[in-house]
C-alpha cells in the first residue's frame, strides 16, 4: 500500500501512508486512538475507497470496489466491534455475503460446519457452528470472526485491537494461535495501541501518528520508550501514570495516605441484581460504597455489566433486587431527574451517543440537564440570556475551543466534546459523579485535562465512581479499586496495595491466588517499568 | 430511529427571517381574499328573465357507469338535459365527508345553479349548504328531514322488492331466499323485509336469510356472504347497496343461481342469472323537482315520493321464462296494479 | 341454527378465498420488514395492483396480462417506496402514508379518466376455477384446496416460495442479516441498500398480485374501494406472525376463516336485523393482533422484530 | 433559544433557514408541475385550472370561508402531530382518536339534559379531548410500559376506534327516524355559531388560538425543549434526566386529545350529529400537513391553509373546468411525494 490518502469531510484521516506486509509475518500497526490505524485497514478491506494511493497484492495492483474484492483476494478482517449478526448461527454468519450457489439448504450448512470444526481444532478456536451468536461470550465471538476469515482461506488477517475486549488471560491464548497461522504462511496485521503487546508479539512494527507514517522498525531494534515517543510525538515518560506536570505521583500518594477525615458514604449500592437487554443476568449481588472526596474505580473489560451498573445507578434501568442510596437517602425507586437534583451526575462512556446532542448548540449542551431550573428558566419559561451567559463562563473555565456558543455540538472534536460533557457535569453542585471511560480515544493533552478536573473535583469533596477499562487510568486516579467480571465485583484493593498484575488477572476472572509459577511467560515481560 | 431528525428548524429571537416571511404570507393571503371578494360581482341568476332551462347541479358519490346507484341518477339527468329542460353539470366520485360535500354543493349554488341534487344520504351537508343559499333549492336522496329550501326524494325500493319477492316465491326450489346489505340501515332493512313478505304470499314456508357486510364497497366480502347464504340453500337473492349487489352478481354467476339487480338495470351483467332488476326511475322525481324549481316557487319542504312511478321491476328477457310459473307472474302483475291504485299497502318495516 | 351449513366444507374454501389477497400482501410485507424496511404503503400497492390488473385484463382481453400488469404496478410503487426510504433515507413511516395517498389519488383519477365517460360498465372475463382432477376428489380436503381459482395456487406457491427464499437461500440469509445488523452485513460484503431495494420490489410485486387476485381472480370488476383496508390488516398480520412467512400465512387464513364464519353465522341465523355485531368482526383482526403484539413484547424481551426495522442504513458512519 | 444548523458546521443559521423555505417552495413548484401533467391528461389547461383553483379557494370570501372550514380539523390535529413528531413519537392513530373524541363529545351533548349551551359546548369539548386523549394514552402506555412500537399500535387502534364509533352510532346512540346510520341531532343551541359572511364555524378560532399556544409550548418551555431533546437523541436525553417513557405517554395524550377536540368541533360545527361521514381521512392528511409545516406551529397553519385550498380550489376548478373531481385526489397524492423529496434535500 503506497501513498494512501483518506479524508472525512475536513479531517485528513490518512495523509499519504505507505505500508507493506510480507508473507508469514506478524506486523504490528501501532498508534494512538485516532492515528488512522483502523482507517488504513478499512481501506485495505474495501469498506471505503482511498482518496489517493495504490494497493498491490502479490505484486499485482488490487482494485477494491468493496469488501467482496478484499475477501476474494484473501484478506480477512476481525473488527474491534465484532461484525456478526446476533440472531444468525455461527455457520450462517460465516457464509453471509459469500458468492456461491443460490440455494443454501441444511446440507450445505452442514458442510460449512464441518469445515469450521476442522479449522477450530487446527487453530484451537473451537466454537459450536450451530450456536446463535448472541448466546456466545465476547471471546467466542472473536473466534468466530477469525474462523470466518480462515474459512475463506484468508492469506492476510487483520486484527483490530483484538485484546481490547479480551481478558489478559484470553489475550495470552491468542498469541500462540496467531503464531501457528503465521508459521503456515499467513501474514497478520495486529492493530493496537498497547506498547507491550506489540513488542512481545510482532516481527515488525509500523507506527502511525495523526494519519502520517512515522517509522517501520523491528522490536529488537527499538524499546517501548522509543515507540511511545514515536506514537505521541513528544517526550513522555513511559508510564502515563506520571504524565502531566500538575502533580507528581509521590505527592498525590503522600496526601492520600492520610485517611480522609470522616469518610461519609455518599453513594452506596447494596446487593444489586439486574438483567441485561438480552435477558441474561448482567449484575450479580453488586455492593460498594463511595465516600465524599474519594475516587473509587471499577476496573473491568467491557461487557461485564458496567453499562447496566451505570443505568441502574442513574435510574434508567430498574434493578431486579438490591438498593441504591445517595447521600443517605434511598433512591432505588426515584427517577433520573430527581437523582440528578440530589447531586448525582454521569459522564457517559460514549460521549457522542449519550453525552451530547449533536444537533443542539454547545450552549444548550452545557446546561440541558437543568433547563427547567433557575437561573435558566422556570417550569414554563426559558431564559436565553442566562443560558448564553453560563455557557460563555463554562467555555472559558473549561477552555473549550469553539468559535461561538451557538455552534453545533456535533462539530466538536473528541477532546472538546468531552470537555463540554465535563463542563456540564462539573459546572453543577455535584455530590457524586459517575465517570465511564472518560479518556477513551482522547489525545494525551485531553487525558491530562480530564484527569486534573476529576482530581480537583475529588479534592473538592465530590464522591467519584470511575468505571474504566484502562488499567493505567485506574492506577493513576483511584483511592480504592474494585474489579467487575461477569456482573460480579471480585476483589478490592486500596491505593497502597495496587498490583497491576493481580488486578489484570482479576479482570480476566482469574482468582488472585494464582501461584507465581503458573503465570505464562509473556505476561511476565509486560511488567516493564 | 437513528439520529436522523425529521427537522428541527425553529425561529430564533423575534426578528427571525422565517417569522417575518410567514407573517407576510398570511397577510398576503387575507388581503387577496378581501380584494377579490369586492371585485367579483355576486353572480346570481338574473332572475328577471325566467330561465326556460333550470340550471341543475348533480353530485354523485360514485362513477357514472357503475350500473347501479349513480348510473340511475346520471341517466335520468341526461334524459332531462336532452329534453332541453335542464342545463346539467355533474361531479362524479364526489367526496363523502360532510364538510367537503356541503362545500361542493355551495360551490354549485354560488355559480347560480338553481337546483343542487346530492344523490346520497347527505342530509347534513344539504342543510349546511341550504342555510347559506336560501334562494337555491337543495335535494338529497333517501328521505329524512326537510326545510324550506331542502327537499328529499324517496327511494321506495321496498314496494318493488315486494313484487320481486312474489316472483322469488315462485322461482325458489329450496324455499330459501337470500338478501345482502352494506349496513343495517332502514332503507335496506325495509327492502329485505318486503322481499321475504312478498315471497311468503306465494310460498308460506319461505325462509329469508340476511347478511350485513359492514361497508358498501367490499365486493369480495359481499360475494362470500352470498355464497354463504347459497350454502344455506338460498337460491334467489336480492341486494341493497353498490358493493353488495356487485358481490351478489358474481356469486350468482358462480353458483348459477337467480337474483334481482339493485337500482340500476344490472340484467346485462349476468344474463342467465338475473330474473330482473329493481330499477330506480329517478326521471319522474327529477322532473317534478325541476318543474317546481322552474315555476319560480322554491320546492316547499317536500318529501318527493311518486311511489311505483319512481321504481320499476324490469324483467330480464334473457332469463328463462320456464322458471317463472305463469300463475306467479300473473299474481305479481295484479299486485303491481293494486299497489299503484293504493289498494295494497306494502308495510315499511325499518327496524 | 343449522350447524352443518356453518361448518361445512365451503366454510374453509371461503376462508381461503377471503384470506389469499391479504396473505399475499402480508407475506410480501414480512419479507421487506425482514430486510429492515417498514413499508406502510401496502394498501396503495394493493389498490394499484388491483387497478392495473383490471386495465390490463380489459385492454389486452387476457387475464394473464392483467395479472402481470397488477404485479408491475405493485413493483413500480415498491420502487417509489425504495427511492424514498432506501435512497433518500427519509422517514419510512411518512413515506408509507405518502405512497397510500399517492396511489389512492392516482387510481381514482385514472379510473375516472379511462372508464368514467364510457357508457358500458367494464367487465373482464375472470379466471375460472381450476379443478385439479386427482386431488379434488379427496372427500373433505379436495373441494377446499383443489377447486380454487388458478391464482390461488399461484399465491400459495408464492407464499411457500418466500419461506424458502428467506430461510433456504443465500439471498434470504442476506435479507435476514440486513434487517438485523446492517453494519455487520455490510462488512461481510453484502450490499445492504441493494438487498433492501430488491426486498421492496418483491414486497410491492406481491401486494400488487394480491390486488390482482381480488380483481382478476375473484371479482372481475373494479371500484375505488375494492381493497377495503386489506393492506392495513396485512401489516398487522406480519406482527401477528412474528415475522415468519408461514405464521403470517397462518394468521391470514385464521382471519379469513373468522370472516367466513361470521358471514355464515349471519347467513344461517336467519332473521333480518343484524344478529351479529359485524363491526366487531371487522375490528377482530386489529384487536387480536394488538393483543398478540403486547403479549409478545411483554413475555419475552427478545421479540422477533428485526432490530434495524425502520432505520435507514448509512454506510461507514461510526463515530 | 438559538437554533442550529445540522450538518455543515460553518453555514450560518440564516442560510440554513433560507434553504429550508427554498426547498418547501421547490416542493410546491414540483407538485404543481406534476399536477399540471395530470390536468393535461384529464383534458384541462393547467394554467387556467390553477388560476381557478386559487381563485376558488382564496379569491373570494365565500371560497376562503370554505377553506377555513377544511382547515379547522387539519390545523388542530396537525399541531398535535407536530409536537408528537418532534419527539419522534409517530402517532399514526389520529383518525381513530378523532372519531373517539367526536363520539365522547357527541354523546355528552346528546345525553346531557343541560340547556346552558355555552357550558354544554365547553363540556363537550372537554369530553372530546378526554376521549381522544384516552385513545392516545393507550398507545403511549403500551410503548412506555412494554416498548410496543407506537406506529403499529396507533395504526391498529385507528381502525378499532372507527369501528367502535360506527357500532355506537348504530346501536346505543342510534336515531331510529334517521334515514342513514346516525345519532340524534345535537341540540341546535349547541351548534357552533358561524361567522356572517364566511359561513365558517367559530371552531376555526380554536385552531387559530392553539397556534401561538403550541408554538410557545414547543419553543419557549422546558417541556418543549425536552421533547426536542428526546427527538434528537433519546439516549442523551435519558441521561440528562428526561423521563422518556412519561414523555411518550404525554405526547400521545396531547396529540390524541387535540385530534379528539378536532372531532367534537367537526360534530358541533359541521355535521350536527354523529355519523360515519364525519371524516374522510383527516387523521392521515394531517400527517402531511404537519410534515409540510416543518413541525412548526406557524408552518402547520400555512400548510393546513394550503392543503385546504387545494381541496376547495379543486372543487371550484372541477366545476368550472369540467374536470373530474378525482383530479384533486391525484394532485394531492403527487404533492405528498414531492414534499418528501424536497424535505430531504432541505436537510441534505
Amino acid at each position: 500500500m503506497e501513498g494512501i490518502v483518506k479524508r472525512f469531510g475536513s479531517v485528513v484521516a490518512l495523509g499519504g501512508v505507505d505500508f507493506d506486509l510480507r508473507p508469514g509475518e506478524i506486523h504490528g500497526l501501532l498508534g494512538e486512538n485516532g492515528a488512522g490505524k483502523t482507517t488504513l485497514m478499512n481501506v485495505l478491506y474495501g469498506l471505503f475507497p482511498a482518496d489517493a494511493g495504490t494497493i498491490s497484492f502479490d505484486g499485482r495492483p488490487l482494485r477494491l470496489r468493496g469488501p467482496q474484492d478484499a475477501i476474494a483476494a484473501g484478506i480477512g478482517m476481525v473488527h474491534q466491534h465484532y461484525m456478526l449478526v446476533p440472531t444468525l448461527t455461527v455457520a450462517e454468519n460465516t457464509v453471509l455475503g459469500e458468492r456461491g450457489g443460490a440455494l443454501l439448504g441444511r446440507r450445505s450448512l452442514e458442510a460449512v460446519a464441518a469445515r469450521l470444526r476442522e479449522l477450530g481444532e487446527r487453530y484451537g478456536l473451537g466454537v459450536d457452528p450451530f450456536a446463535r451468536v448472541w448466546q456466545l461470550s465476547v471471546g467466542e465471538q472473536q473466534r468466530v470472526e477469525i474462523l470466518r476469515a480462515l474459512y475463506r482461506d484468508a492469506r492476510v488477517l487483520v486484527l483490530d485491537e483484538p485484546t481490547a475486549l479480551l481478558t489478559p488471560f484470553e489475550a495470552e491464548q491468542l498469541l500462540p494461535k496467531l503464531q501457528t497461522m503465521a508459521a503456515e504462511g499467513a501474514s497478520i496485521v495486529f492493530i493496537t495501541h498497547h506498547l507491550e503487546e506489540v513488542m512481545a508479539w510482532t516481527n515488525r512494527i509500523t507506527v502511525l501518528r495523526h494519519g502520517k507514517h512515522v517509522a517501520t522498525v523491528r522490536p529488537q531494534e527499538t524499546s517501548t520508550n522509543e515507540l511511545a515517543r514515536m506514537m505521541v510525538g513528544r517526550d513522555v515518560t513511559l508510564v502515563r501514570l506520571a504524565t502531566g506536570t500538575a502533580w507528581q505521583p509521590g505527592s498525590a500518594d503522600a496526601r492520600r495516605e492520610k485517611p480522609v477525615a470522616a469518610p461519609t458514604p455518599v453513594l452506596c449500592a447494596e446487593g444489586l441484581e439486574a438483567l441485561g437487554d438480552r435477558g441474561t443476568p448482567a449484575l450479580r449481588d453488586v455492593s460498594f460504597l463511595v465516600a465524599a472526596g474519594e475516587i473509587v474505580a471499577i476496573a473491568g473489560v467491557e461487557g461485564n455489566g458496567q453499562s447496566e451498573l451505570e443505568e441502574v445507578l442513574l435510574g434508567i434501568r430498574t434493578p431486579d433486587a438490591g438498593r441504591v442510596r445517595l447521600a443517605g437517602g434511598d433512591v432505588t425507586t426515584l427517577d433520573t431527574a430527581s437523582r440528578l437534583k440530589r447531586g448525582l451526575g454521569l459522564v457517559p462512556s460514549d460521549r457522542y451517543r449519550r453525552g451530547l446532542i449533536r444537533e443542539l448548540s454547545v450552549a444548550h449542551n452545557l446546561v440541558f440537564d437543568r433547563i427547567g431550573e433557575a437561573p435558566f428558566g422556570t417550569r414554563f419559561t426559558l431564559r436565553k440570556r442566562s443560558i448564553l451567559a453560563r455557557a460563555v463562563e463554562l467555555i472559558e473555565q473549561f477552555s473549550i475551543r469553539v468559535s461561538r456558543p451557538e455552534q453545533a455540538a456535533g462539530t466538536l472534536s473528541g477532546g472538546n466534546a468531552q470537555r463540554v460533557v465535563l463542563a456540564r457535569l462539573l459546572g453543577r453542585d455535584l455530590r457524586c459523579l459517575i465517570v465511564a471511560q472518560p479518556t477513551r480515544g482522547l489525545d494525551v493533552g485531553a487525558i491530562e485535562f480530564v484527569w486534573e478536573q476529576l482530581d480537583a473535583a475529588r479534592n473538592g469533596g465530590v464522591a467519584i465512581l470511575l468505571v474504566s477499562t484502562d488499567l493505567d487510568e485506574v492506577m493513576a486516579l483511584a483511592d480504592r479499586c474494585h474489579v467487575i467480571y461477569e456482573g460480579r465485583l471480585v476483589g478490592e484493593w486500596a491505593r497502597g496495595e495496587f498490583d497491576r498484575e493481580r488486578i489484570g488477572l482479576a479482570m480476566g476472572g482469574v482468582r488472585a491466588d494464582v501461584r507465581e509459577t503458573d503465570r505464562p511467560t509473556a505476561l511476565a515481560k509486560r511488567d516493564v517499568r | 430511529m437513528n439520529g436522523q431528525s425529521t427537522q428541527d428548524r425553529e425561529d430564533t429571537v423575534k426578528h427571525s427571517a422565517l417569522r417575518k416571511i410567514s407573517l407576510a404570507l398570511v397577510a398576503l393571503v387575507v388581503a387577496a381574499a378581501a380584494s377579490a371578494a369586492l371585485a367579483k360581482p355576486a353572480s346570481h341568476t338574473d332572475s328577471a328573465a325566467v330561465q326556460k332551462k333550470v340550471k341543475v347541479g348533480l353530485l354523485l358519490p360514485c362513477a357514472i357507469n357503475d350500473h347501479t346507484w349513480c348510473q340511475a341518477a346520471y341517466s335520468a339527468a341526461v334524459r332531462l338535459q336532452k329534453e332541453g329542460a335542464i342545463d346539467l353539470k355533474y361531479t362524479s366520485n364526489a367526496p363523502f365527508d360532510t364538510a367537503a360535500v356541503s362545500q361542493l354543493m355551495a360551490q354549485y349554488a354560488q355559480r347560480g345553479y338553481q337546483l343542487v341534487i346530492g344523490h346520497s344520504a347527505w342530509q347534513d351537508a344539504a342543510f349546511s349548504a341550504a342555510g347559506r343559499f336560501p334562494k337555491t333549492a337543495f335535494a338529497y336522496a333517501g328521505g329524512g328531514k326537510v326545510a324550506n329550501n331542502v327537499a328529499t326524494y324517496e327511494e321506495p325500493i321496498y314496494q318493488v322488492a315486494y313484487l320481486a319477492g312474489i316472483l322469488a316465491g315462485g322461482i325458489t326450489k329450496t324455499g330459501v331466499v337470500g338478501g345482502l346489505a352494506g349496513q343495517d340501515i332502514p332503507l335496506c332493512h325495509a327492502e329485505l323485509q318486503a322481499f321475504i313478505r312478498g315471497a311468503k304470499t306465494v310460498r308460506s314456508n319461505v325462509r329469508g336469510l340476511s347478511a350485513y357486510i359492514g361497508d358498501w364497497s367490499d365486493v369480495a366480502k359481499a360475494k362470500e356472504a352470498a355464497l354463504a347464504q347459497a350454502d344455506s340453500k338460498a337460491d334467489v337473492f336480492i341486494a341493497c347497496g353498490d358493493g353488495p349487489s356487485q358481490g351478489m352478481i358474481q356469486a350468482l354467476k358462480e353458483r348459477k343461481l337467480s337474483g334481482f339487480g339493485y337500482v340500476g338495470n344490472q340484467n346485462s351483467l349476468a344474463p342467465k342469472n338475473m330474473v330482473g332488476s329493481l330499477v330506480y326511475k329517478l326521471y319522474p322525481l327529477f322532473k317534478l323537482m325541476v318543474q317546481d324549481t322552474a315555476q319560480g316557487k322554491f320546492i316547499p319542504a317536500k318529501d318527493y315520493d311518486v311511489g311505483l312511478k319512481s321504481f320499476q321491476l324490469v324483467l330480464n328477457s334473457k332469463y328463462s321464462q320456464a322458471k317463472v310459473p305463469a300463475k306467479v307472474m300473473a299474481q305479481m302483475k295484479s299486485a303491481q296494479k293494486r299497489i299503484a291504485t293504493g289498494e295494497l299497502k306494502v308495510p315499511y318495516i325499518a327496524k | 341454527m343449522d350447524w352443518s351449513a356453518i361448518f361445512g366444507v365451503s366454510l374453509f374454501a371461503a376462508g381461503l378465498r377471503l384470506a389469499m389477497p391479504t396473505a399475499l400482501a402480508a407475506v410480501g410485507e414480512c419479507f421487506c420488514e425482514r430486510a429492515g424496511v417498514l413499508n406502510l404503503g401496502l394498501e396503495g400497492m394493493m389498490l394499484a395492483g388491483a387497478f392495473a390488473s383490471f386495465v390490463g385484463a380489459d385492454y389486452a382481453d387476457s387475464a394473464a396480462v392483467g395479472v402481470a400488469a397488477g404485479i408491475g404496478a405493485g413493483v413500480a410503487l415498491g420502487a417509489v417506496m425504495a427511492f424514498l426510504s432506501v435512497y433518500l433515507k427519509t422517514e419510512q413511516v411518512i413515506n408509507g402514508i405518502a405512497v397510500v395517498i399517492f396511489a389512492q389519488g392516482l387510481t381514482a383519477f385514472a379510473y375516472e379518466k379511462l372508464y368514467g365517460q364510457s357508457g358500458a360498465s367494464p367487465q373482464i372475463t375472470p379466471l375460472s376455477n381450476v379443478r385439479i382432477p386427482g386431488l379434488a376428489s379427496i372427500p373433505w380436503l379436495g373441494p377446499v384446496l383443489f377447486e380454487q381459482n388458478v391464482l390461488f395456487y399461484v399465491a400459495l406457491a408464492l407464499t411457500l416460495g418466500v419461506w424458502v427464499l428467506l430461510y433456504r437461500t443465500r439471498f434470504g440469509l442476506s435479507v435476514r442479516a440486513v434487517g438485523e445488523a446492517p453494519a455487520a452485513a455490510d462488512a461481510a460484503a453484502v450490499h445492504v441498500d441493494r438487498v433492501r431495494w430488491l426486498a421492496l420490489l418483491v414486497c410491492g410485486g406481491m401486494a400488487g398480485l394480491g390486488g390482482a387476485v381480488l380483481v382478476v381472480g375473484q371479482l372481475s370488476l373494479f371500484n375505488v374501494g375494492i381493497t377495503a383496508g386489506r393492506g392495513w390488516v396485512a401489516i398487522a398480520l406480519v406482527i401477528f406472525g412474528r415475522w415468519n412467512p408461514l405464521l403470517v400465512l397462518g394468521g391470514a387464513l385464521l382471519f379469513g376463516l373468522t370472516d367466513a364464519l361470521q358471514l355464515r353465522i349471519q347467513a344461517s341465523s336467519g332473521g333480518i336485523n343484524a344478529s351479529v355485531p359485524y363491526e366487531l368482526f371487522q375490528a377482530l383482526p386489529y384487536l387480536v393482533t394488538l393483543a398478540v403484539m403486547v403479549a409478545a413484547t411483554v413475555r419475552s424481551r427478545r421479540n422477533a422484530q428485526p432490530s434495524a426495522l425502520g432505520v435507514p442504513f448509512t454506510k461507514g458512519v461510526s463515530q | 433559544m438559538t437554533t442550529v444548523e445540522l450538518a455543515l458546521p460553518h453555514v450560518s443559521r440564516r442560510a440554513g433557514q433560507i434553504r429550508t423555505i427554498g426547498a418547501t417552495l421547490a416542493a410546491v413548484a414540483l407538485g404543481l408541475a406534476a399536477g399540471s401533467i395530470l390536468i393535461v391528461i384529464a383534458g384541462g389547461r393547467p394554467w387556467s385550472t390553477y388560476r381557478d383553483m386559487a381563485g376558488g379557494a382564496y379569491g373570494s370570501l365565500f371560497g376562503f370561508g370554505a377553506v377555513l372550514v377544511q382547515t379547522a380539523p387539519l390545523l388542530v390535529i396537525g399541531l398535535g402531530l407536530a409536537l408528537a413528531f418532534r419527539g419522534r413519537v409517530y402517532n399514526i392513530g389520529a383518525e381513530g382518536q378523532f372519531y373517539i373524541g367526536a363520539l365522547a363529545g357527541g354523546a355528552a351533548v346528546i345525553l346531557l339534559p343541560l340547556r346552558l349551551y355555552p357550558l354544554l359546548i365547553a363540556l363537550a369539548m372537554v369530553a372530546g379531548i378526554v376521549g381522544g386523549g384516552a385513545w392516545g394514552w393507550v398507545v403511549g402506555k403500551l410503548r412506555a410500559r412494554w416498548g410496543v412500537n407506537e406506529v403499529i399500535s396507533s395504526l391498529l387502534l385507528n381502525y378499532i376506534g372507527i369501528f367502535v364509533f360506527s357500532y355506537a352510532v348504530r346501536n346505543p346512540l342510534r336515531d331510529p327516524e334517521a334515514s342513514s346510520l346516525a345519532s340524534k341531532a345535537v341540540p341546535d343551541g349547541s351548534r357552533l355559531p358561524t361567522f356572517p359572511h364566511l359561513f365558517t364555524h367559530v371552531g376555526i378560532l380554536v385552531g387559530l388560538a392553539l397556534v401561538p399556544l403550541v408554538w410557545y409550548v414547543m419553543d419557549r418551555t422546558p417541556f418543549g425543549f425536552r421533547v426536542r431533546m428526546m427527538g434528537l437523541n433519546a439516549d442523551a436525553a435519558r441521561v440528562a434526566g428526561v423521563d422518556t417513557s412519561r414523555m411518550i405517554v404525554r405526547l400521545m395524550v396531547i396529540s390524541g386529545g387535540l385530534a379528539g377536540l378536532a372531532g367534537i368541533v367537526q360534530v358541533l360545527g359541521v355535521q350536527g350529529r354523529l355519523e360515519t361521514t364525519l371524516s374522510q381521512g383527516y387523521g392521515f392528511t394531517a400527517i402531511v400537513v404537519a410534515l409540510l409545516g416543518r413541525l412548526r406551529a406557524v408552518g402547520v397553519l400555512l400548510a393546513a391553509l394550503f392543503v385546504s385550498g387545494l381541496i376547495v380550489g379543486g372543487q371550484a376548478a372541477s366545476i368550472d373546468q369540467g374536470l373530474p373531481y378525482a383530479i384533486v385526489l391525484g394532485i394531492q397524492g403527487v404533492f405528498v411525494v414531492f414534499v418528501l423529496v424536497a424535505d430531504r434535500f432541505a436537510r441534505a
